[in-house]
């Protein structure tokens, strides 16, 4: 957060396209484990993020940030990645939770994936557990000031390491039976 | 030789007794001279035809006694006109007989026999001018007819039979009864003459002969009440005699009762009779054709109910209605013929002769099947068929004494028609088949033939119906023309 | 036994006498009777159509990977008199088949399907996809006591550093303390 | 010569401002809903940001041709609809094609865009944007009901269909139609709730329930056109109707307080409605609108 | 020869020719069709000449053909549509059976429809109809099996039509003393109409069964649906036509041009019945039609018979713009039949394409066959269009024309109903885009591929044609001036490219047109360049569902039940039906005639027993009888 990038550098049009992308997000909310329920304060008149430019959207073709809210088996992971490949670049991912880190109290489970960036590029790590409304504000605040730095360019990286990605994903889903995406 | 209308009784009455003989020479022989008699009489009918038009009404003396004592024949376009029909259709159904496979050999003989048999009675009551011959030669069809009925000799062919003698017997009954009270009053037997002095007779007496022979010739004419005999005896006569039935006898009865309507008695309200009759009759049987399953009962009412409008037709009483009413028992004639004749090999293997039994025989009796059809189209009075222009003139003629319920009486009728004759079709073509190909029977190549006449003729007919409305024109004006009938037979002759 | 159990006292004796049962008051409102495996829809129809116990708190069931047998329970409740009685059976961890219940209670289908996707019990006759909560899963039904949870979470995900001390506890617990691993298997045995 | 350049300029300038105006209106929106809500709320110049980044979007999913041609589908419909309505009041620039077409000319192109975007939600294939799209023509039939009958009323009245005519002649008179003809205002108002989907009759959207609908698989470029689209659209529709029930507008600034006011009447109801079915929201209009329409003709024809 | 006969011979002799010639080759039956319908057209419009009449005399009835300035109008459908569509059959009928007995009533039918036109006489007018009909039920019985029902209920309906319209003829002969149509109207505009109102109530019902008028409609919905596709674009475009040919006779020429206002009853039981009740009644049926021929059609789920009640909605309107009257609502009304023609013809073919290339029509088996036929889907999208009103296609013009016609003559509730039904066609018209076309790519639809090019020809003609005449409906406004001359309104203005009312107001079309694809093609440019680079092409499966994916097997389509909410809030109209009403007047019947039946006993003895009765009864009787 400290690096600062020069502004004359950036071109004055991706200058406005990068503001305009910062300050209206909206946010894919995948509600899984138990962090959903932080959404819905976050949202309404309590904490009101619509102040920020952010809304809720329906379908992830209209979406620009997934919200990763808690823990993921394999079966949900696997949603998670077609969730994200639907969704149109430039794209975030925001995840939420300790147990998106490094599996939290899920860590030997079974079923349960423990560091969600080796499967999908994350932009922002929200810790706790749960974090509060004020914390996921400041993930989301922290996601716009990258996006205005202009280095929130995940979706070409996973694009670019795709090979990485599906290596890793393959991993653990066995069964891989995604539909291919011309990228 | 001199053609003269008496070659129309005394050639086939001949020919009928004489076939047994030749019989004996060659059994072929018993095929080949009804036909030759037919062809003949045919030739008899196109000079006569010719000569009437051009001269007028022919009347013939017999046995040298000049009328009214003596018997006489009128061959006017009238009669003329029904008893070339009648040869037509003879001549027809006799090349359709041929070889026909369920009359073959044994009863052969015993078929042409009758058959001529029913020509001449038929043809006689057409032409006669006498009413006890007209009597005895109602007779003569009566015989035949009954005897044509139950000429399977089977359980259901001798009940037909037997139903048709009974009422038969009720009708020679009446009319003879008929007769007796008519030449008691009148002294005189030939019908000029009746026509002359049927004023003479007291009003109630003369109602009452009249209502004896309605009844009487009712029977034969198929008129509502009186027609139980026709279902059974069409249903189980062979094909072609449901072909002749329909073509030949009932069309004497009908003129038996026109005569006595038009010329004979002067009777006030006879005419509205008639087409409340006819409109009785053909409702009620239309609407029993629908609810058939046989095909040849359904074919049988379909028979009574064009009756019954011919009888409207002549009951509305123009000229325009005549000729239409003709026109109705020539199309009735040839169309309903070409219906029987085919339907025979439609149904010729089942002896219920139902209709849904004909499941898709289209596919494997083309050319009959297509016969039916047409037959089918026709009847129903679609364009341009024959049957159309038929009930063309009629709708005119009754438009033009403004019976409008007739109009709508007679159409709806139709659309009835439309529904059971359609049915047929339907079943016939857009079915699966049903029938395997051994249990039809192929029609043999003259009975194509015959009905390929009758088929050429509706289609001709409908598209051009000008070749028979100048007759149709001229029979309507002599049987209009009663002093000039009256004249002929009385007046002429004397001179 | 106190007085108190008179309503507990008087269901367990109706099951041991009417099925040849076992069983024991647990508590006050807790009953719990040992039947055999092809008795126990007799039993659990016995306490719904007679005695009242319309609900179907919970089913589940407990590896006794020692004695080579899975237990099952089924929990259920009668509203009128406040019972909580668990219907126990024991069934062959090897050739783990049980009958298939839910024509008794619809909901006992979800706890079945469960039950053969954690622990491998076949239902004959079970209606319902293979895969409950698991998919594409190729080991050993993972609820299996023989089955390594923490093993194959190390072998299959990918641990972040800084979680090397990530253990099984009670192999933390021995470490430091120098104790014996509980042996709650015979603990909490029945013999 | 002239003539055309100040026509396509004064088309250019009619369609910005319709955009500028719908786009921040629906900004407005929000924050007025925010402030009802008891929040702060987006900037009411919010929905520019949002049109500009998805503007913005690299990729688009395209499913089909069809789905490429629906934006371009409401645009068109959005636009026309402009073009054929007197903006301003005796205006340069905006009466655009005005006089070349009419009342029924503009009932029947309104749905060319709605039913556009329907081939392409179509086309997408989700089963949610086929359910929103036969929910909106469904409720498209129900509305027009009462809004064809105010607007009856109103040709019958004015005895003329064209726009412009009864906008001169609301002016000469001095008499606006709302008071000339209240029934048929309110008839049309009805419709308008049902026009403009906010709640209770947002079942094509239906957020929570159908995903967003028609607009289901679209997003980035399609999603911006689409948006900006429907504000133009909306403007327009706003500007008919104060245009028919208002006496038009002499200035930009009138045109902007009437309309707000207008917009602001669905929007507000909204707000304390919950969600109809949609056999709710189609009988909902064949009640009173529709009796009011009914009464609406009768005045008018009287 | 006259132009006439030689028309008349091409077709009725091709009919003849590729009946005999099916025997040797299944495609030459076609193309002789095909060449036949083509060569009578061609010849027929190198020839046409209104002033022409020919007189003949047959049976004893003076007949006369002609052509009328109306009768070319229709010419143009009859004969366009009849060539696009036989060159559609010899590909669309190529692989079925009893081809010969297809074409030679496909031609009989293209052929009477023509010799209608010539009539100028009433009996040759029926007879050609009477042709027309039964050609046409042979084609829809074709497909055998489960249409005979079918076909027999259009024989029936067909049956009460014509019979009613003979039954008029008659009455007609039987004042006028002549089958001529123009003596008729001579007649009439000199006696006035008092009197003569059954005649032309029968008329009505006559030619309202064609046209498939509201309580005569019911054969219209399985007859359209279940011929073969080819003939029933010709069947629904051209041959129902033929009714509203006749019925603008009926009530242009002979109900409003004469209409003498005054309340002449016609007595009994038409009391109180005059013209202008006539005409309201005809209108709110055309109405009443039009709304429950679009409430049917959205709840079909089979593309034929949802085009087939739309046809039925479609001629509502059209009768309904005839019987106002007023010079607008005829315009319109005429020009919507052109136009009707059109693009139900291209409709009906590119269905039959469907058809012919998946196999069945029924949208809840196939969907998502945009990819795979895409010029089908662009016909059916134009054609839709069209009909659904929308400019700037062909279909608009006809519907603003017929609602400035209604508005402006004060016909307030029905310019209501029609713009309900019309509102309500949008419903169907998406249907069955989507139906077909849109939505998920089925399994069993992968391997389906274009239709053939001569197909794919008359379909797009008809499309474009509808494109031409939504820009330039002058181009269609001429011969329909013309023809509105025949049918007494002199000096109809027009003009190429606007529609105006009688009130100042107008659309130009040109502008219209203009805005439309000047914006279009910006918007689409800018689109595209756009979208260039960044566009990913995806499958129809690869949509959101919530992260779950959609295997092969699984079936994502929304079809059945497309329009539930919708139907339920009209649900009461759906109650009644004329369906239920005619099987219970059907049922009745059955019982009555059962029991008239039974008359027939089959016992020799009651039939003697009548005998007798008979006998007594009438010598009882005799005297009021024979009084």
């Amino acid at each position: 957060m400290n690096i600062v990038k020069d502004k004359k550098s950036q071109h004055i049009v991706d200058y406005i396209k990068e503001f305009a992308r910062k300050n209206s997000l909206f946010v894919m909310a995948y509600g899984t484990g138990c962090g959903a329920i932080e959404i819905p304060p976050t949202m309404t008149s309590r904490y009101d993020a619509e102040r920020f430019g952010i809304r809720g959207a329906a379908t992830p073709r209209q979406a620009d940030v997934l919200l990763i809210t808690g823990y993921l088996a394999v079966k949900t992971l696997k949603r998670v990645i077609r969730v994200y490949e639907q969704m149109q670049d430039p794209k975030y991912i925001i995840a939420f939770g300790s147990c998106t880190i490094n599996g939290g109290m899920y860590f030997d489970s079974y079923n349960t994936i423990n560091a969600l960036d080796r499967y999908v590029p994350v932009d922002v790590y929200i810790n706790g557990c749960m974090p509060r409304p004020e914390a996921v504000i400041e993930g989301f605040v922290a996601l716009q000031e990258k996006i205005q730095r202009g280095d929130a360019d995940n979706g070409k990286k996973y694009q670019e390491n795709i090979d990485w990605y599906r290596e890793n994903q393959m991993k653990v889903i066995k069964n891989w039976n995604m539909p291919d995406y011309n990228w | 030789m001199v053609i003269s209308p008496v070659h129309y009784i005394a050639v086939p009455l001949l020919a009928a007794f004489v076939i047994p003989l030749f019989a004996k020479l060659n059994r072929e022989f018993v095929r080949i001279i009804p036909g030759i008699v037919l062809l003949y009489l045919s030739y008899v009918s196109i000079v006569l035809m010719n000569q009437v038009s051009s001269t007028g009404t022919i009347s013939e003396v017999l046995a040298g006694w000049a009328p009214p004592f003596g018997i006489n024949l009128v061959f006017s376009a009238f009669s003329g006109f029904l008893a070339s029909l009648m040869t037509f259709m003879g001549l027809v159904i006799w090349i359709y007989s041929y070889r026909f496979k369920k009359i073959d050999d044994e009863p052969a003989l015993k078929f042409y026999v009758l058959f001529l048999m029913l020509i001449t009675g038929a043809i006689g009551i057409v032409l006669t001018g006498d009413i006890f011959n007209l009597f005895v030669f109602l007779e003569i069809v009566g015989i035949s007819a009954y005897s044509l009925t139950s000429f399977y000799r089977n359980r259901d062919g001798a009940e037909a039979g037997f139903k048709y003698l009974l009422l038969g017997a009720f009708a020679s009954t009446l009319i003879l009864l008929g007769i007796i009270l008519l030449y008691s009053s009148i002294g005189t037997l030939n019908m000029a003459d009746i026509a002359q002095k049927s004023h003479l007779i007291p009003t109630s007496l003369k109602v009452s002969i009249f209502i004896l022979f309605v009844v009487g010739f009712g029977i034969e004419a198929e008129m509502f009440p009186l027609n139980g005999w026709a279902p059974d005896a069409y249903s189980q006569a062979p094909g072609p005699v449901g072909a002749a039935f329909s073509g030949i006898a009932v069309k004497a009865g009908m003129y038996v009762i026109i005569r006595l309507i038009y010329t004979l008695f002067d009777i006030e309200g006879s005419f509205q009779f008639l087409i409340v009759m006819g409109l009785i009759t053909t409702i009620i049987a239309e609407v029993s054709a629908m609810k058939q399953t046989n095909l040849k009962r359904m074919l049988a009412y379909s028979s009574i109910g064009q009756m019954g409008i011919v009888m409207v037709a002549f009951g509305i009483g123009t000229r325009e209605a005549i000729i239409a009413g003709l026109f109705l028992m020539l199309n009735h004639a040839i169309i309903k013929g070409l219906l029987f004749l085919s339907s025979s090999y439609l149904v010729y293997n089942d002896d219920n002769k139902l209709i849904s039994s004909l499941s898709g025989l289209g596919k494997r009796l083309p050319l009959v099947s297509f016969l039916f059809a047409l037959g089918a189209f026709a009847i129903v009075g679609l364009p341009p068929f024959s049957g159309f222009w038929s009930r063309l003139y009629l709708l005119l003629a009754a438009a033009d004494k403004e019976l409008i319920y007739l109009i709508a009486i007679i159409l709806i009728i139709a659309v009835i028609e439309i529904v059971y004759y359609f049915r047929v079709i339907n079943k016939l073509y857009f079915k699966d088949i049903k029938v395997k190909s051994d249990d039809v029977q192929k029609p043999s190549i003259n009975a194509v033939i015959s009905m390929s006449i009758l088929g050429i003729l509706i289609i001709a007919i409908g598209i051009y119906p000008d070749l028979v409305t100048s007759y149709l024109g001229n029979a309507a004006d002599a049987l209009l023309d009663k002093a000039g009938y009256i004249e002929n037979v009385l007046v002429d002759i004397n001179n | 036994m106190s007085n108190d159990l008179v309503l507990e006292n008087e269901i367990l004796n109706l099951i041991k006498s009417a099925f040849n049962a076992e069983g024991n008051v647990i508590k006050s409102r807790r009953v719990e009777v040992f039947v055999k495996k092809d008795q126990v829809s007799s039993v659990l129809l016995f306490a719904k159509e007679q005695r009242g116990y319309i609900h179907l708190s919970h089913s589940t069931c407990i590896d006794w990977i020692e004695e080579g047998e899975f237990e099952l329970i089924y929990s259920i409740l009668s509203p009128k008199d406040k019972i909580m009685l668990y219907v126990k059976t024991r069934i062959d961890r090897d050739n783990p088949v049980m009958e298939n219940l839910d024509g008794i209670w619809h909901q006992l289908n979800t706890y079945e399907r469960e039950m053969r996707e954690m622990y491998g019990i076949e239902f004959p006759g079970l209606i319902g996809d293979k895969e409950f909560c698991l998919e594409d899963w190729d080991e050993i039904p993972p609820m299996r006591r023989d089955f390594d949870t923490v093993e194959f979470a190390r072998k299959t995900f990918y641990q972040r550093p800084g979680r090397e001390d990530a253990k099984d506890v009670r192999k933390t617990l021995t470490e430091q303390s120098g104790e014996k691993i509980p042996d709650f298997a015979t603990k909490y045995s029945r013999e | 010569m002239e003539d055309i350049i100040y026509k396509i300029l004064g088309a250019i300038l009619t369609i910005i401002t319709a955009f500028v105006v719908g786009i921040t209106y629906g900004g407005l929106t929000r924050k007025v809903i925010a402030r009802v809500q008891n929040r702060v709320g987006p900037k009411f110049y919010q929905n520019f940001f949002d049109v500009l980044k998805l503007l913005s979007k690299r990729t688009a999913i395209n499913h089909g041709v069809m789905q490429h041609f629906a934006p371009m589908f409401i645009f068109t419909s959005a636009v026309t609809v402009l073009m054929f309505i007197p903006i301003l009041h005796d205006g340069l620039f905006f009466s655009n094609f005005s006089f070349h077409g009419d009342l029924i000319f503009l009932l029947y192109i309104m749905p060319f865009g709605p039913l556009g975007m329907a081939l392409g939600a179509g086309q997408t294939g989700n089963p949610n944007s086929a359910i929103g799209v036969t929910r909106g023509l469904s409720q498209m039939v129900g509305f027009e009901i009462p809004f064809v009958l105010s607007l009856v009323a109103l040709m019958v009245q004015f005895e003329t269909t064209s726009v412009t005519e009864i906008v001169n002649i609301q002016v000469e008179s001095g008499v606006w139609m709302i008071f000339s003809n209240p029934f048929a205002f309110l008839a049309a108002l009805f419709a308008m709730f049902g026009m403009f989907r906010y709640a209770p009759f947002d079942i094509v959207g239906a957020p929570a329930e159908l995903a967003s609908g028609p607009a289901s698989e679209f997003g980035g470029k399609y999603l911006a056109i689409m948006m900006s689209s429907s504000s133009i659209f909306t403007f327009a529709k706003l500007v008919l109707y104060v245009n028919l029930f208002f006496g038009g507008a002499e200035n930009l600034v009138e045109l902007l307080i009437k309309t707000f006011i207008l917009y602001m009447v669905p929007v507000v109801y909204g707000l304390v409605s919950p969600r109809y079915r949609t056999e709710q929201s189609i009988t909902y209009f064949w009640k009173w609108p529709l009796a009011l329409g009914v009464i609406g003709m009768i005045w008018a024809i009287i | 020869m006259n132009t006439y006969f030689v028309v008349l011979l091409i077709l009725f002799g091709g009919a003849i020719i590729s009946f005999a010639i099916n025997k040797v080759s299944y495609l030459l039956s076609g193309i002789v069709a095909f060449i036949a319908t083509a060569s009578a057209t061609v010849f027929f419009y190198l020839n046409v000449d209104t002033d022409n009449f020919v007189q003949f005399s047959l049976a004893g009835f003076d007949f006369q053909w002609g052509l009328n300035s109306l009768s070319l109008l229709f010419t143009y459908i009859v004969l366009g549509l009849g060539t696009l569509a036989t060159l559609y059959s010899i590909q669309y009928m190529r692989f079925k059976n009893n081809l010969g007995y297809f074409y030679f009533n496909f031609l009989l039918g293209i052929g009477s429809m023509m010799g209608i036109l010539f009539s100028q006489d009433f009996i040759s007018f029926f007879i050609f109809w009477e042709i027309m009909t039964w050609s046409s039920y042979l084609i829809v019985v074709y497909n055998g099996n489960k249409t005979h029902k079918i076909g027999i209920k259009y024989m029936i309906f067909s049956g009460i039509g014509a019979y009613a319209m003979l039954m008029s003829i008659v009455m007609i002969y039987a004042d006028v003393k002549s089958f001529l149509i123009a003596d008729y109207i001579d007649y009439i505009s000199q006696v006035g109409l008092s009197g003569h109102y059954l005649q032309i109530i029968l008329l009505i019902v006559g030619f309202g069964v064609k046209s498939a008028l509201m309580p005569l409609h019911v054969w219209a919905p399985k007859a359209y649906a279940n011929s073969p596709m080819g003939y029933t674009s010709l069947f629904s475009g051209a041959l129902s036509k033929m009714g509203v040919y006749g019925l603008s006779i009926v009530l242009l020429s002979l109900l409003t041009n004469f209409n003498t206002g005054e309340n002449v009853s016609l007595g009994g039981l038409f009391e109180g019945i005059n013209a202008e009740f006539i005409r309201i009644i005809v209108q709110w049926l055309g109405a009443i039609t039009a709304v429950m021929g679009t409430l049917y059609a959205l709840k079909q789920n089979d593309a034929k018979k949802l085009l087939a009640y739309s046809s039925i909605a479609q001629l509502g309107y059209i009768i309904t713009g005839l019987a106002i009257g007023t010079e607008l609502a005829v315009m319109g009304a005429l020009f919507l039949a052109v136009l009707h023609a059109i693009f139900k013809g291209a409709l009906f073919m590119a269905m039959g394409a469907v058809e012919r290339q998946a196999g069945t029509t029924d949208m809840t088996k196939i969907s998502g066959l945009v990819r795979k036929m895409p010029f089908t889907f662009i016909v059916t999208l134009m054609s839709i269009i069209a009909l659904a009103g929308i400019p700037p296609l062909g279909g608009f013009v006809g519907k603003w024309l017929l609602y400035e016609g209604m508005i402006t003559s004060g016909h307030y509730f029905l310019v209501v109903l029609i713009f309900f039904s019309s509102t309500a066609a949008f419903l169907y018209c998406y249907r069955i885009l989507f139906g077909i076309f849109l939505g998920q790519e089925e399994k069993e639809t992968i391997n389906v591929r274009e239709a053939p090019i001569s197909m794919l020809i008359p379909m797009l003609l008809l499309a474009i044609l509808t494109m031409v005449f939504g820009t330039y409906p002058g181009l269609l406004f001429e011969p329909i001036a013309n023809a509105m001359s025949y049918i007494g309104y002199n000096d109809v203005v027009w003009e190429m490219s606007t529609i105006s009312n009688v009130w100042g107001d107008k659309v130009s079309l040109d502008y219209v047109s203009l805005t439309i694809f000047t914006v279009f093609i910006v918007a689409m440019i800018f689109l595209t360049i756009k979208n260039y680079k960044g566009t990913r092409y995806v499958t129809t499966k690869d949509i959101s569902t919530s992260g779950e994916m959609p295997t092969e097997n699984e079936n994502l389509t929304f079809q059945l039940n497309f329009f539930q909410p919708f139907e339920r809030a009209v649900a009461p109209l759906y109650k009644r039906s004329m369906d239920k009403i005619y099987n219970t007047i059907g049922e009745s019947l059955d019982a009555l005639f059962n029991f008239v039946r039974t008359i027939y006993t089959g016992n020799g003895q009651t039939y003697a027993l009548y005998v007798i009765v008979f006998l007594v009864i009438m010598l009882i009787f005799k005297d009021s009888i024979f009084n």
